[in-house]
């Protein structure tokens, strides 16, 4: 077992995953002689040579799309987005084509890509390097969203994303890929898409959370635990779509009380999914009001460090919806 | 840009006589068979029609140099030429175009003209206009990284130029000279707008500002487009890269069932066209050459006939697919 | 006043706004010549002239590029993107340009353009003329959505929509043009942007509907009523984002029972959001889970009719919905 | 193609001294805030720069034909050169670049290089490469509709004619002969990917498939760029459409302060390319006519020096917005 941080982990993933199937590649901008903006392709051209670690062209359709069409001639892309800002161009490849390919040819052709796209604030990232897009996809059946949190997770399931038979949107939160380390198995650890996670076990409220937000929302379990004696249940979600909503149901039965925390814009954000799903199917069991919290509607981040501290849910903010939903 | 025409005939482009009545015989099957789905549209028993007519030498020109299993077609909504020739049946055609269970394409979940074959590689698509052209690109790419001779044919009409996905794959397939080749079939309008509403210059000159080829072609003249798309494969299977044919055509149909034409374009100009209809432009080629004669032609007319009614007749008593069916294969199994 | 139905609603207020104010132009597909393929634009360029009607190439993103670039230099324009399933290629200058515009610098510059999209399922539409995709659109903060539903609203909001300094999607439910018709102010009727709409009071169940399930959701209430006594207030947002939070949480308030309808698909729509509104800030009000209806969760609404059908929510289910929460 | 090159002397191309010196002070003053940005950054205080080093001939070259207040800029996050020839200050750039408050661009919401100003016509630009071609073609479109003689200058480097923004924007403004000059500054490189690998055939040439000229040139010669632009805004401004300009240069730094370039290319080549600074080669031609000596140039030299210096420093001083101010301007109000 080694130590890695989510970066390495992706990487890790990634390396293996090429070198036991020739038909794995990798295609993004700056992805190959570069090792790609964040590092986490660095090497590969070296290894693979520069056809199955590709520089493409600065065009997010055309990255999409070919990886599409690259699936449909027996290879299985794992195509790079530089930052999550810049895959609106690649917007129509993936929620009109990718993940209807399947549906709309009645189970003719498949599409096993995966596109990977680094998410989330980041000191000086600002409005366009910085959003949380999720929201944008997860209303597209056929498509799979997921974003893991933890280095161990992250390599099993880019691994996972490689070899599903359908497209897979693989989020990354820019902020968390040196955050931590821990170890993460060597052999092929298995972690299934759509299989939620629970960090740690509580009675008194859950909270759901992913990416940075969901280390913040720990920090003030354990915070909560000691000072209060309040116990939380901390579930991560993982795949965001399909959601794996038993684990979530099972937990806000059991709690009664939920807070849905994320870095999104708050409306229209995927927690109103999360929190819609425990208001009508948990409903019996609730002992407080569904709780969300999120960044504020405004465009995204801003330059500016004061502005954009101001702009993240904090972990003040944070305890104090968990203080209060436990109070309730 | 001189537009292409025949330069030769059959004989030097390496043609014989099977190969012309094979590309005649699916022309016209196509017309046929769009002209029936036309009279099912009326018949209140199609709800949607959207028409190959008079781009039929195109496509059959274009798609004559596919090498079934090896290549890999992206056909665009008009090209029932290329997938009646490539193996798909006027039954298919019409299973499709009524949505019943057995439609080979979606099995009635998409609409008519969203053609798909695994089996033939005719790859699945779709509505947005363009889109497949990236697709093409990568397919083309994977050979490429492989070190195959397979070659992508990949089709739209000229107003699929005007997005951006055009263009991101033209010069993806001239930065990696991929196997790819471009038709264009140019019918003069997208909707109600014209092509001086939605083409700057030219689109087959723009090739050379990538890099490769372009040519135009008379795309009513089968002959012609069967030649540089000739090339064109040629080229690609020798590892040259891509080409981009520009086919000349007309429109001769309403854009759909749905549309009225009188609202932005004169008669006189459809007459026109029809003047020059490459089915009977091809005939008189073949008669002239004494490959077809009057009564041979009627023969074949007849027998499409027959085929098409039959066809027409099993997918009109065909069953649906269960109303529960749209919840089904949304992802895939591993 | 005339009567009218929704698609000569829109086409009259288009026309009125551009008979008032020169800037105001329209551009999209098809538009000039033929009209549109609805028919909303019919007229308008033999009035206007082919400069301010005018058929732009089949490219959605010049479109929207270009309306933007048309309003900074002095333009009001409304773009018409043909169907709504074809806005992606668009995506990228609504949600990272339109939108954000005005914010990102710091208010210096404006984006006052109109996007009209014919959304929803129509017989014979198929997967890619049918869908509902509010959802990409509702966590995009500096852009309105709005979708009426009722004539007079539709020509009063097109109104508002293009007056409105701020970059606005217009959302029209294709199967519902032609659907009713009634009686429409002649002169400046005037629709806030941001206000929802309160179709029928009623003390025992809310429902929040929009578009063709409006209609339903109307029916259905009316049946209630007479069959069973149930009085349902019925609660069309008109606006989606920003949402007009208050008079959805004065329904709920009021009845203690919330139902939301739409067509999208059901995970991950904007009604998980509404939901998520009420059972965070209704929540001491509410005596039963909040109800979601929605398409179930495939790519979209099939070719073949008995597909199709049985792919939208029929007006059997949204009574058995009703008639569940009544009864809670 | 040939690139063009210097035709003529500036007295044939109508510049007199004056005008000399303004492109010459220009070009200096957005090295020398470029070069303290560097600074900054290295003292910790910048968080990011992203610089216009190598290529200010192309920018003062092509911006020098803007008519302010007629005209309007789309410049991409380089051209810096440009934003401070029509009258945007050092202050503005380091309030910018610190993300201050009083950043005229955004208030400190957007990255260093996302110009806006209203009052000088540049619009508001982002960070999506590419996105700002369509645009600018409607804005080309309005003095079009309106039958004004402003003309619409919009730039970007070479990758962002690879998305189909830039596409789009191309053919719409050939459709319409839009009134609107496209300025690609080819540095060679997208942060780390060469243009091999970004730009099939050339970019200049596509311009005659849109139907209108296209031109190379080199864009380290500064009155060799105004000389093509000159032509092109005339063009423009008689309604004759629109013109493509691809200014050959150099990215002479890392793509940015978050860039290693050594990761991708030698250093030997950015020696080359340094020996073709387009400042040097520019203040050679001004010595040669005698129109700069020695000491005028060490004297404008300290000038600008000290102008940064008092910039920066007003700017370092300068405070942040407050952090609550993140909240508000979201929609404008009516
Ligand atoms: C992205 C997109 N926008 C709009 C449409 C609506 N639409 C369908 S076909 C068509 C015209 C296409 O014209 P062209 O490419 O010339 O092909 P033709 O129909 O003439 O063969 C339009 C606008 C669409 N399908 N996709
Ligand atoms: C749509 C999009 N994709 C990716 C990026 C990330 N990115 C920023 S600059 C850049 C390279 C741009 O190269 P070029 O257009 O040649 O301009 P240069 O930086 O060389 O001046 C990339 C890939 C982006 N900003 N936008
Ligand atoms: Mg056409
Ligand atoms: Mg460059």
């Amino acid at each position: 077992m080694e130590t890695m941080n989510l970066l390495q982990a992706i990487h890790e993933g990634l390396a293996e995953e090429m070198r036991s199937d020739e038909s794995v590649m990798v295609l993004g901008e700056d992805v190959g002689r570069a090792g790609g903006v964040f590092r986490v392709t660095q090497g590969l051209q070296e290894e693979f040579g520069a056809a199955r670690v590709m520089d493409t062209p600065l065009a997010e359709s055309l990255i999409v799309g070919s990886a599409i069409g690259l699936s449909v001639n027996g290879m299985r892309p794992v195509a790079e987005i530089q930052f999550a800002d810049f895959i609106p161009p690649a917007f129509d490849q993936i929620v009109n084509e990718a993940a209807k390919f399947h549906y709309r040819s009645n189970g003719d052709w498949n599409c096993p890509i995966t596109i990977r796209a680094p998410y989330g604030v980041v000191p000086g990232g600002a409005l366009y390097h910085s959003q949380s897009i999720e929201a944008w996809f997860c209303n597209t059946p056929g498509l799979k969203v997921v974003a893991p949190t933890f280095p161990a997770d992250a390599k099993a399931m880019i691994k996972s994303s490689i070899r599903d038979p359908n497209p897979v949107l693989f989020l990354e939160h820019k902020r968390t890929y040196r955050l931590i380390k821990e170890e993460v198995p060597d052999e092929d650890h298995e972690v299934p898409l759509g299989e939620a996670r629970v960090h740690r076990e509580g009675a008194d409220i859950t909270v759901v959370a992913y990416g940075l937000m969901l280390y913040t929302a720990l920090e003030v379990a354990e915070k909560l635990s000691e000072e209060h004696g309040i116990q939380t249940e901390v579930v991560e979600p993982r795949t965001l779509y399909p959601l794996d909503k038993e684990t979530i149901l099972d937990s806000a039965k059991k709690t009664g009380k939920v807070l849905v925390v994320s870095e999104a814009n708050l409306t229209g954000s995927f927690s109103g999914e999360i929190a819609a799903i425990v208001a009508h199917e948990a409903f019996e069991w609730l002992d407080g009001p569904v709780m969300r919290l999120g960044a504020p509607d405004v465009p995204a981040a801003a330059f500016a460090r004061p502005m954009m501290d101001y702009f993240m849910p904090s972990a003040k903010e944070i305890e104090a919806a968990m203080l209060e939903l436990a109070r309730y | 840009m001189a537009i292409r025409e025949t330069s030769a005939g059959h004989e030097a482009l390496g043609l014989d006589e099977d190969d012309l009545r094979r590309m005649h015989y699916h022309m016209l099957l196509a017309r046929r068979v769009d002209e029936r789905s036309w009279i099912l549209n009326r018949q209140g028993k199609a709800a949607f029609v959207i028409s190959c007519q008079g781009q039929e030498a195109a496509q059959v020109g274009a798609a004559y140099n596919l090498l079934p299993g090896n290549d890999f077609l992206y056909p665009y909504y008009r090209d029932s030429g290329m997938t009646l020739l490539l193996g798909q049946t006027p039954r298919d055609q019409f299973l499709s175009l009524l949505g019943k269970k057995e439609d080979p394409n979606s099995g009635g979940r998409q609409m008519p003209g969203h053609y798909s074959s695994r089996r033939l590689n005719i790859v699945t698509s779709s509505a947005p206009v363009g889109i497949q052209y990236p697709q093409a690109a990568g397919t083309a790419l994977a050979y490429r990284i492989r070190g195959e001779d397979g070659v992508v044919l990949v089709c739209g009409g000229e107003a699929s130029t005007s997005g951006g996905d055009w263009h991101e794959a033209m010069n993806f397939a001239g930065i990696h000279d991929l196997p790819l080749v471009f038709l264009v079939e140019n019918n003069v309008y997208a909707i109600s707008v014209h092509a001086e509403f939605q083409v700057a210059g030219s689109i087959a000159k723009r090739a050379e500002g990538y890099g490769f080829p372009g040519h135009e072609v008379d795309g009513n003249d089968v002959l012609a487009v069967y030649e540089v798309a000739r090339d064109a494969f040629g080229r690609a299977r020798a590892g040259e890269g891509p080409t981009l044919i520009e086919a000349k055509t007309y429109r001769i149909t309403a854009h759909s069932s749905d549309d009225d034409d009188r609202r932005y374009r004169e008669r006189e100009e459809i007459e026109e066209w029809r003047q020059k209809d490459p089915i009977v432009r091809f005939e008189k080629y073949l008669m002239e050459n004494d490959i077809l004669d009057e009564s041979e032609r009627d023969e074949i007319s007849e027998r499409i006939k027959a085929e098409v009614a039959e066809a027409s007749k099993y997918a009109e008593d065909a069953s649906f697919a269960d109303p529960e069916d749209v919840l089904s294969g949304v992802y895939a199994e591993a």
